[in-house]
């Protein structure tokens, strides 16, 4: 048992967090938000010089091997500067699916061109209807003379408009299936949006979309096995950037109290918001230990033991996530609830935690099962 | 003691019912319905029917041109408007300046200003709040000073909701700085196209330009424009606060967006089956609906009380904490009713005349405006007097601590 | 649409509490709570002269017709004053059952006889491991020659150790039916206990217990129907007795945090306190709402629309009242959970009014399922 | 970063449960497990089987007897115990006069009293709050007047956890009047066979008398028995409720009793079906039980933090506040797993033999503790300061508001 970072972690959360501080303000955010690919391509090259991107990605395939508390580490910075960048619908959710699969020489070139940050995945895998389901899977895969044909729709695909690179899975005659698509190739039609957070996202066609033969991954029939690794990876990373979001909220609002002066006192006076802002501060500790926890078990072998922290974990930090922002806003009154505070934004990408990978009740509902 | 209406005030409601079947343009009702983006316009329009056929003002006496009907009459009036996705009926006018108005004006105030508050002739906006007044509406700093007929205003209004399309605004303003807080403000009623008035929208969470900031240089008002008496304006402003809060409860809107929910819900699957049948969800929902049910009937109560002692009490901050907790409960639901299409934000959704986009079939009509909805609505506990002064008003009015 | 008390509704109130006030101390409680029937049978006849013991009877049974409204009128003093006596068990929920049966001459003289306070009945229908699931009867009547003959168990029964005559429930051919027992019968062991609240109550076995062939109650296989009946309208009359004590609860804690001084302060200056009670006075408003609805509805001829309302109103009053108690203990702090003041056992018994007829979970289910 | 434990770590804590297993009577372990009655004995037998293995004093440096264990392993040690059902180690001595001794004390004091608390020689009991200080500790009553080579103590003090047992109370008098509050304050150690002490039981709400009110009347005590320096008793008070706060979180109690929780849930049916599976009932269960996992790891944190810093941190309100929290929420669970079983008052069955009622074959052997303990409960959120003055604590010290 031991609570403290290693020295590496130390350092690199050090370097990170002072590069985002001077180089990521919130207006540069904005600027970066409102640019055709809706993130920083500077703040992201800077990402890959820094190790990030090539962090969560295995040795063998190139990479640095970092463990799931290194990701925690960087996501709790990325969520303190509400990072637009695709770190983790690229590195972490498609890292996972390349560190589980055989190392072959593609992907290994694969890997070294998303570790400089010039090649970017994306995973598609929800489909429409079905929500939080990862076993609907309605997309299918059909193998041709030495090509596979996939056909179906997926949704709510993040970061897929910026992505080269797009792993699908698909049905197969050996069950669900993932196969590396390029995002130009014929028959793929994609729908690009935003997100109500600022981030990129797209629902996509495939009409009849061709691969080689190759472009499996894996062995057949074991998508659904990798998919949900991948996006438990996913659901700890997006709890340790719930936290780093929280304490920027706590931090901002704290400071609010002990400004803002109303009846001729500083805010900050009144028992009840104080009681309030304790409150917060200690949801906020309770959704750290649980980001904690998930860092930790995510690397379990067991897949019901990790199952079920992963699901604790997401559906306990979202619920003081929920807490924490919207009391953010309502302790900053009018202006928490402008599009000109940075606090209306860190609400916004909470509240989208929230809904991303699964909500309260799908989460509950898989942690419950293992009570 | 009985909460079901008579036969007659069944009755009432079926007129009202038939007339807004017969006059709401489903066009304007749609958007409401769906959460679309209204206009200015949309606003005007149905006002405009509204007065035509004598409903206008349906809180005003009839001397001034309401329509007289008791507190029953305008519950069930608002109710079926809310259910049928009319817009709601601007307050600025018909219950914030009208009343004052009616109270504390003069004949030619009256003469001039109530009857195109009903026909909508006049837009009217709020300059209550400033930056930095917050809940403290009494350390206000606008100022107005009298120069011959003429008081000369300089300062800054904000959070003037709608204000954008406003032809007047009726204002808080310092006349004298000599005495304590409260006793120097005077209520003025200001035409927006005078010169030095600068309006500039702010954007709030959802993106929307909801509210205003509204800047007074030098700006030049007839003393006729002047309300009551001078320095006696925090009396006319209390006045209107009490009115303010009737209506807030807003049953009849969240009755009507629990109706949506539960279409929403009724129609998103999980694991192939509606999500109005998942147990959890379902939950939520029955907690909603019991907290407005208990909410109905608190609120008829109160109106009920307040017409027994006339003149709205305290328990008013009552309706106010439980309807804002309300809907903002029913605004998170219909989010959650969309799982992961909570995420896209599609702008021309909330157009009126979207119909939904190929490349993503099933995600509904409703759902561009839901999460946008839920963002906004986190301002109803906190206007017209935060949730936490509404506690401070009941443990200090109500309980006496 | 009114909300105003009849003049007779005004007046029974107001007797009823002045005389509790000045009867019925708490002190006395306590004293008529450690007697050998444990309640103050001087108390109960004034009920009985007051007119309270035939209000709920109807006109043909030689009652006072009164309404559901009546009954809660009452129901709100009898909280207030946290009264012991069987008014529920014997007169609302027995005398519901004898108002929904064909009148015979037995029963009038039975009405006549609990009117008078000298009869005192109560009514057997949970079993053990039925929980709250009414259609869970194992007990079983068989028609012998020219009686009926009753074995089985019953839990839980509210006042059953007073009672004269109880009403079994029990499984016959033609479904579930009731009967007239005498609480003394032969082969009817009873295990009386106090409840946690005070009142009394009893586990009941009963062992080829012989009744005669008139003591079925109504048609055979009706039993259900008029449980159900009987049990809404008691949880309504319960709903309404918890919103008495809600108020009771309030007016104390009110006048606590103005006398108590804490750090050179009355406690009631602390903002979070005062928001707190500010929470305790909403939740009790919409409480009584909630009654008042249940009040009204209970006597709706559609089983549906009375189901669904009473059951709302018995899981939203149930949790206010828990919130209310548990923060009226908490603000008076130390002496909050003695048993020397009174707020312990306001609390207490609000806690019971949780746990009887139904608990949150079974009431929110009933409701939901008419959603 | 890991928060699994080492090989040493488990092996250390099988060390812990063989002996537990070995030497804990099954008899009283029972009575934990169920929540029957515990008698003084009880506390006593199990304070010196644990004392005789070198155990008594787990958190106390060697040099007085301790074990000497790194906080993890007084952790581990405490899970183990609560899981077992060992009887609570009384914290009086052990947790509260112990440390303070150790700290402020002299050397004859060391010697005289510290051994008798680890083998449970000595009783001991704590005289910190009096009727009206409440959270205001430091306003404080009691007097001590030095007369010669006493003091003189006259006075009252509350809410005295198990002080009918006692041998000897720890208290804080106030020995000036001329300064501020904080400043005229004294530690005493006071034997309760003195001429002068009177104790008297207060029932609580489950019935059960475990506090008490503690009268002196002229109480001599030797001036020997005086910690540290006269008029410094704040300090030393300060440093105890500090102490007191370590371990407040009760998190291996609460596993103990999360556990307990399941298997009642698991027993108990509704509609033939597990209660356990009811979604609604399990849906309740899995959120305490994650308020729990992440109490546990934040306690850790917490006790990590402070064994860097060298003192307790003012993080300790967090675990007061959720600690208690998820006690209150395990007993009302317990209490509603019973249905209407938990309306009776089994007076007997809290007594160690109770083998159940043959007229109530299903009712729970664990019933009879349920409904008096969730009652009782309520104290954890009011005593060692109350959540409100920890809510204080955090904004003003951890946040500095």
């Amino acid at each position: 048992m031991d609570f403290n970072f290693t020295e590496e972690q130390l350092a690199l959360k050090d370097t990170l967090r002072r590069f985002v501080r001077k180089e990521y303000s919130f207006e540069h955010r904005r600027q970066a938000m409102a640019s055709r690919h809706g993130f920083d391509r500077d703040a992201w090259n800077t990402f890959a010089e820094l190790g990030l991107l090539g962090l969560p990605l295995q040795e063998s395939l190139g990479g640095l091997g970092g463990t799931a508390v290194d990701s925690m580490v960087v996501m709790e910075i990325l969520g303190e500067a509400l990072s637009l960048e695709p770190f983790l619908s690229s590195s972490l959710l498609c890292g996972s699916v390349l560190n589980a699969v055989p190392v072959t020489a593609t992907l290994q070139e694969l890997a070294a061109q998303m570790m400089t940050g010039r090649h970017i995945m994306a995973l598609a895998h929800y489909e429409p209807g079905s929500r939080y389901d990862l076993a609907q899977v309605s997309t299918t895969a059909t193998a041709t003379a030495g090509d596979w044909v996939i056909s179906g729709s997926k949704s709510v695909v993040l970061g897929a408009p910026n992505a080269d690179t797009v792993i699908v899975s698909a049905r197969t005659p050996g069950g669900v299936s993932l196969f590396l698509v390029d995002s130009r190739a014929p028959g793929l039609a994609m729908r690009p949006y935003a997100t109500q957070d600022g981030l990129r996202a797209a629902d996509l066609i495939l009409e009849r979309v061709t691969v080689p033969r190759q472009s499996l991954l894996a062995p057949e029939g074991d998508g659904l096995k990798l998919v949900e690794q991948a996006l438990d990876t996913a659901t700890a990373a997006l709890c340790a950037e719930a936290v780093g979001i929280m304490d920027r909220l706590n931090q901002t609002t704290v400071e609010y109290l002990k400004t803002r002066k109303q009846f001729g006192t500083m805010i900050g006076k009144f028992q009840a918001l104080q009681h309030r802002m304790a409150e917060m501060v200690v949801a906020t500790e309770q959704a750290r230990s649980m980001a904690i926890m998930a860092a930790i078990k995510v690397s379990s072998t067991e897949r019901a033991e990790r199952a079920a922290a992963i699901s604790a974990a997401k559906a306990y930090v979202g619920n003081q996530a929920r807490f924490v922002g919207q009391q953010a806003v309502q302790l900053h009154g009018g202006i928490g609830v402008t599009d000109e505070l940075d606090v209306a934004h860190y609400f916004k990408r909470l509240t989208m935690i929230g809904h991303t990978f699964g909500d309260y009740d799908h989460h509950i509902a898989r942690f419950a099962e293992a009570l | 003691m009985d909460i079901n209406f008579t036969a007659e005030e069944e009755d009432f409601r079926s007129q009202i019912r038939a007339f807004i079947d017969a006059n709401l343009p489903p066009s304007i009702a749609r958007k409401v319905l769906d959460g679309r983006r209204l206009g200015s316009q949309d606003y005007v329009t149905w006002q405009r029917i509204l007065a035509a056929h004598g409903w206008g003002a349906p809180a005003w006496p009839q001397q001034f041109g309401g329509t007289g009907w008791n507190a029953v009459q305008q519950y069930i009036f608002e109710e079926e408007c809310a259910d049928a996705g009319a817009p709601k009926q601007l307050p600025f006018g018909l219950k914030m300046v009208g009343p004052v108005i009616m109270a504390f004006g003069n004949q030619t105030q009256q003469d001039r200003f109530l009857p195109h508050i009903i026909d909508a002739g006049d837009w009217w906006c709020q300059g209550y709040s400033e930056p930095g007044s917050g809940s403290d509406l009494a350390s206000l700093k606008t100022k107005a000073v009298r120069h011959g007929d003429h008081y000369v205003v300089n300062g800054q209004k904000t959070w003037t909701t709608l204000g954008q399309h406003a032809d007047w605004i009726f204002c808080l303003v310092r006349t004298s700085t000599e005495v304590r807080a409260q006793e120097g403000i005077s209520f003025l009623l200001i035409d927006m196209k005078t010169p030095g008035i600068t309006v500039r929208p702010i954007i709030m969470v959802d993106g929307e330009p909801e509210v205003n900031e509204v800047w007074f240089d030098d700006v030049r008002v007839p003393v006729e424009n002047l309300v009551g008496e001078e320095n006696k304006g925090w009396t006319y402003a209390k006045f209107l606060l009490g009115h303010e809060r009737t209506g807030i409860a807003g049953v009849g809107r969240s009755k009507r967006e629990l109706k949506t929910l539960k279409a929403m819900a009724a129609r998103q699957l999980v694991r192939g089956r509606p999500l109005m049948d998942d147990i959890r969800f379902r939950d939520r929902v029955a907690h909603v609906e019991m907290e407005l049910m208990a909410l109905e009937i608190t609120n008829l109560r109160v109106i009920s009380a307040d017409r027994q002692r006339g003149r709205p009490g305290p328990e008013a901050s009552i309706l106010k904490i439980k309807g804002s907790e309300i809907q903002q409960q029913l605004a998170e639901l219909k989010m959650q009713t969309l799982g992961h299409y909570a995420l896209p934000r599609i702008e021309e959704g909330l157009e009126a005349d979207w119909q939904g986009d190929p490349l993503m079939p099933d995600y509904p009509l409703q759902a561009p405006a839901a999460t946008g909805t839920y963002y906004s609505n986190r301002k109803v506990s906190i206007y017209g007097g935060t949730n936490e002064i509404q506690k401070n008003i009941i443990s200090q009015m109500i309980l006496g601590l």
